[in-house]
């Protein structure tokens, strides 16, 4: 099918680039839904003192280690976004490949996490705050893998030394992921 | 700067295709990215929804005249399928008719037209967004008809009556509402980001922020004000989800969960939503009065800031639906503050739109009838919503037919007269051919005539206590009388009135689209952009050359001219 | 306005047909004003031969008055309005009376539950009258009434007295009233409460203090 | 060559000035104060002292985002429509947490009191004693002793 890219996406009335334009609005709406679901968890937490002794059941390691792991790839993101700010394409495929390494290596710990907890019987139904535990974190990695997705299709052409900056605006997009997850680590693990 | 850099490698790049403009039929139709088309399945989507919704207010109101008749079409109506038809009515008709129409429909088929591009700045994601919002659709016409029926716990599904199959006897109804509401959402949230950014960056050279149509503008509100009110929901919908499937207890109090929390989460959306479809239908209203009355209107800067003004303080007040619902008292108060303090910027709006008539040369043609028309029935909504919002008297009217009154009131102008005032008015632009005038208002007047004398009834059943949702109000001797069993059926007859002058305009929406006279570029004399090109306009919209703007759209009558009106893109 | 159509049974039920009529009268002077207007532009300002449209921007200070002017005024009546609507609404929902007999009144899937406090006058003892859509009340004598929900929302309505209040699972709500009329009345769900929600509904017995202890002596006899 | 692509930079992004500031070696340095600042978050709270666990989690989470969004997102020379749009979403769900926490946080209010939530937080606190916690399979029992118990009031 022919591809038509209208003038209009070239344009630059506000003076920002529009697809960076897009991406904050974006993460303007996805504030929001995290918004909502840490508000709720908040309002909760505060409420319910039962909450902090049921997070002491949680893996701090596996939190830990994944907060590591997610700031790692978010420096591999920025890192492939300055190699795309030089024009050189290869390079950022490169580090968007290491960057999606580390989405799946969170996803990896995040499952073997959940499965050691889901066997000791703290399963969604459990309690509202493991509820809350599994929905939060649960959203937050939905977004893990719908950034390494959108990665692997801006991989395709930066690998091609095109569209370089999309490189950026899929960085931008994993930062954000990663601050919703540096919220989510001290409210889910470390708050007792 | 970048913006030829960019546009440099679009047209090198694109995986070996090459752009050619003969599309097939497939590609124009079915699988468009051109916003022309992607607007105009919203539009046909959305009728095609309304037909639900409508079929639905017509069966329950039939229950509601005759309990317990069997029902043309319809046959006998149990409590389960009334409830749910009440439900789906709410639900199909502000979601599945309103939002595509007003904010879809037309954001999509005039904002690159009124901002000078040639198409939207992502057009394969507006493409998605239709594309979400057809499944959406066709999963909420599906839970119609699965096991259990359709479900029927409102549009506002309150939990834990949503949350658990044992109290809603829905359990595959409720989780399909829930994710069709939830997929239109998404769909939304993309179209909305493609609005938004389409007019804050793809402006035509020249464009200032005041040059900008007001009906662009309220798209833009209005798509902002979703984007920041429906997160929250979102979160909501999946945490109700799991309470449907999974059986968690976030809203359920016997697992330590609280009902009240949905309510502020949904009303959090719920309320900005009101706005959402409004403003779109108050943008369509500003362009058909100033163009047909040709008159600049009056106060551009204030209308904007009136709008605003309502969008940030709809934020605020979206607890007057929670009044007696078992939040804080003392919160009750701010909210009614808040709430009435909102009639001060809409209020001013509908006088700054009065005003833009003073001084005018007023042609009565259908379009300024739709307008006319929206600004007298918004008029009623408006002032009916004071007692609603004064916590003190809503003690007594909320959820009566009071209530179902007044916010008809708002939003059959919004949803109905608004699509009609644009459509109309805008039938031109999109089909390249007149309507006809003479059966648009017959439509027109039929259609006013009979929707006041089904709503305004309601008022007086509302002052006399008949609640929302009911049944069958036999069942309550007070509610029963001759007085008011005769008020509902005089209602239920408006309806059918109503619903057959629709006849009048599909017959004329499609003869015209088919058989009307052809119409020329700029029908009406107006002055924004989208009528300086031809009618409909071809793909890529202008032709060879983007316009060039070089003043505010509504330059009518301007003194010293000889033609009434003055194209932004004409050079002075 | 609201008393012709439902009697006015409770000491605040004035108040708050009161405050409708204040707010009916208030929003309908701008109505009329603001439909008279309209009304007479559509006919000043039709089109006619030969008679151009003026060219007005909106920034010329004698038409902005009538902006503004309105603009002010709206923004006094809304002082009158919140001023009106919080005095009822705190009467009704916040003030509450001390020391008076409780009745309990419990929502389920779909009737309504009354539990009367009883000769002794206290709830929650064992001469309790636990009544089945049915709910009596001595007139011109202040209760307060306990709201619970066992399973989901409902809404506990008596138009009559003007009164409406959610009943929330796993929350106790209270709230007040004092009748005024004796005789029977109306009470609904008016809160979407499943598939009878068309069917809920109970009666109300406003009666003098001698029918009410009447009935208290037979109900009480035949439920214990 | 370095001027030309920090010069085409500017441009394109409009990073005015920041061009220098910006390269892999500073990415690099920032990560490592942020694994630092992460260390410290996970270790302040062994110290249970409420007001440290406080500080170190939500303190440093604070600290964790604003670096991330400064330096990694390139925020501070962000036009500000940019801030504008990320503000709109912060201030409206600080408006709803702010109006809502008053029916939801709060389980006493005036002329209502929410008392499934102070069963569950009994039942909960009960349950979750390391006294008497022997796994889940009792922590279920206990819960379900707490729903029955005020179905029969």
């Amino acid at each position: 099918m022919a591809e038509f890219i209208p003038v209009a996406n070239t344009r630059s009335a506000s003076g920002v680039p529009t697809g960076k334009l897009a991406l904050y609005w974006l993460l303007c709406s996805e504030i929001v839904i995290f918004g909502g679901v840490l508000a709720s968890y908040l309002m909760h937490r505060l409420a319910h003192p039962e909450f902090g002794l049921q997070a002491a059941h949680t893996n701090v390691y596996a939190g830990t280690i994944n907060t590591f792991v997610l700031l790692t790839s978010s420096l591999m993101a920025v890192l492939a976004h300055s190699a795309a700010e030089h024009g050189d394409g290869k390079k950022a495929a490169k580090y968007l490949w290491f960057t999606i390494a580390g989405a799946l290596m969170f996803l990896c710990i995040k499952a073997a996490e959940w499965t050691s907890e889901i066997q000791h019987g703290y399963t969604i139904t459990s309690s509202p705050f493991w509820s809350f535990y599994y929905t939060a974190a649960g959203i937050h990695a939905s977004h893990v893998i719908a950034g390494a997705l959108v990665m692997l299709w801006v991989i395709q052409s930066a690998k091609k030394n095109k569209y370089l900056y999309r490189v950026e605006n899929v960085g931008l997009y994993w930062h954000f992921v990663d601050i919703v997850w540096i919220f989510l680590f001290p409210l889910l693990y470390i708050a007792k | 700067m970048n913006a030829p850099a960019h546009g440099h490698d679009h047209v090198h790049d694109d995986g070996g295709h090459h752009h050619h403009h003969e599309m097939t039929f497939v590609e124009k139709y079915i699988f468009p990215t051109d916003h022309k088309y992607i607007g105009k399945q919203y539009l046909l989507t959305g009728m095609l929804m309304a037909v639900f919704g409508g079929f639905f207010a017509y069966a329950f109101r039939m229950q509601l005249a005759w309990p317990g008749s069997d029902i043309p079409l319809f046959g006998h109506m149990s409590p389960a399928e009334y409830n749910a038809a009440v439900t789906n009515h709410g639900t199909i008709m502000i979601f599945w008719v309103a939002m595509p129409v007003l904010i879809a429909a037309f954001g999509n088929f005039l904002i690159p037209l009124m901002v000078g591009a040639d198409d939207m700045v992502f057009p394969r994601l507006n493409r998605l967004s239709y594309q979400i919002f057809l499944v959406s659709a066709i999963v909420i016409v599906a839970s119609l008809f699965v096991p259990g029926g359709g479900f029927g716990g409102a549009w506002t599904a309150y939990p834990p009556l949503s949350g658990d199959s044992a109290y809603n006897l829905t359990p595959l109804g409720s989780s399909l509402w829930l994710v069709a509401v939830a997929l239109e959402f998404v769909a939304f949230l993309v179209g909305g980001i493609n609005f938004i950014v389409t007019a804050m960056n793809a402006r035509a050279p020249g464009m200032k922020w005041t040059d900008v149509p007001m009906v662009v503008w309220m798209i833009c509100i209005a798509s902002i004000l979703f984007m920041a009110s429906v997160g929250p929901l979102m979160a909501g919908a999946v945490m109700l989800l799991f309470d449907q499937t999974l059986h968690t207890g976030f809203f359920d109090p016997r697992q330590g969960g609280d009902p009240i929390l949905w309510q502020h989460l949904f009303w959090f959306f719920g309320h900005p939503e009101v706005y959402v479809v409004l403003l779109p239908a108050t943008g369509m209203v500003a362009e058909v009065v100033a163009v047909h009355s040709r008159k600049k209107l009056f106060g551009y800067k204030t209308i904007l800031f009136t709008a605003v003004g309502t969008g940030v303080l709809s934020f605020f007040v979206w607890a007057h639906h929670q009044f007696i619902a078992g939040i804080d008292p003392r919160m009750a108060n701010i909210f009614t503050i808040t709430t009435v303090l909102i009639s001060i910027p809409i209020a001013e709006m509908m006088f700054l739109y009065i005003a833009t008539l003073y001084g005018g040369s007023i042609r009565f043609t259908t379009p300024m009838l739709w307008a006319l028309g929206f600004i007298f029935a918004f008029l009623i909504g408006g002032v009916t919503g004071i007692p609603l919002g004064a916590s003190g008297a809503d003690i007594y009217l909320h959820d009566s037919y009071f209530v179902i009154a007044h916010f008809h009131f708002t939003f059959f102008p919004i949803a109905f007269i608004g699509t009609f005032t644009g459509l109309t008015h805008w039938f031109p632009k999109m089909f390249g051919r007149m309507m006809n005038e003479t059966l648009g208002k017959i439509h027109f007047w039929g259609t006013i005539i009979a929707v006041h004398c089904l709503f305004l009834p309601m008022f007086v059943l509302g002052l006399a206590g008949h609640h929302r949702r009911i049944y069958d109000y036999t069942n309550f001797p007070e509610l029963s009388t001759p007085f008011l069993t005769n008020i509902g059926i005089f209602a239920t007859v408006s309806l059918l009135v109503l619903l057959a002058f629709q006849f009048v305009f599909v017959f004329n929406f499609f003869y015209s689209m088919f058989k009307g006279p052809v119409a020329e570029a700029n029908p009406w004399k107006a002055g924004s952009l989208e009528w300086q090109c031809p009618s409909p306009p071809p793909h890529g919209n202008f032709g060879e050359h983007l316009p060039t703007v070089y003043r505010g759209p509504y330059e009518y009558s301007v003194p010293g001219r000889d033609k009434d009106y003055w194209p932004q893109s004409e050079p002075a | 306005m609201i008393e012709s159509l439902v009697p006015s049974g409770s000491t605040f039920a004035g108040d708050i047909d009161g405050l409708f009529v204040l707010i009916c009268v208030i929003v309908g002077v701008f109505f009329f004003a603001t439909l008279g207007m309209f009304l007479w532009m559509l006919v000043r300002f039709r089109a006619r031969d030969g008679v151009p449209a003026q060219y007005i921007t909106g920034n010329e200070p004698h038409l902005k008055t009538w902006i503004t002017t309105p603009h002010a005024i709206i923004i006094l009546c809304d002082v009158l309005l919140i001023v009106g609507a919080l005095r009822v609404w705190y009467n009704v929902k916040q003030h509450m009376p001390e020391d008076v007999e409780v009745i309990g009144v419990v929502g389920q899937q779909w009737a309504w539950t009354f539990v009367h406090a009883g000769p002794d006058g206290k709830i929650d003892t064992s001469d309790d009258i636990a009544v089945i859509d049915e709910m009596h009340v001595q007139v011109d004598k202040e209760y307060v009434f306990r709201l619970e929900s066992v399973d989901v929302l409902h809404s506990f309505s008596v138009p009559t007295w003007r009164l409406k209040q959610d009943a929330v699972p796993g929350r106790v709500i209270l709230g007040w009233f004092e009748a005024t009329l004796t005789g029977e009345f109306g009470i609904q769900c008016a809160e979407m409460c499943g598939i009878g929600h068309g069917i809920m509904g109970a009666r109300l017995f406003v009666e003098t203090a001698e029918e009410h202890a009447a009935w208290m002596a037979q109900a009480g006899g035949t439920s214990s | 060559m370095s001027a030309s692509h920090a010069a085409h930079h500017d441009d394109h992004d409009g990073h005015a000035g920041h061009g220098a500031a910006h390269g892999p070696a500073r990415y690099i340095k920032i990560w490592a104060v942020l694994c630092v600042l992460l260390v410290i978050s996970v270790l302040g709270p062994e110290l249970e002292i409420q007001v440290v666990t406080l500080l170190t989690a939500f303190g440093i989470a604070g600290v964790k985002a604003y670096l991330v969004m400064k330096e990694f997102m390139h925020l501070d020379v962000e036009k500000p429509i940019i801030w504008y749009i990320l503000a709109t979403g912060v201030v409206f769900i600080g408006m709803f947490f702010a109006a809502v926490s008053v029916d939801v946080m709060n389980h006493d209010g005036a002329r209502w009191s929410n008392d499934a939530a102070k069963r569950a937080v009994v039942a909960g606190l009960a349950a979750g004693d390391p006294a008497n916690h022997h796994g889940a399979a009792e922590h279920h029992e206990a819960e379900g002793a707490a729903e029955a118990a005020p179905a029969q009031h």
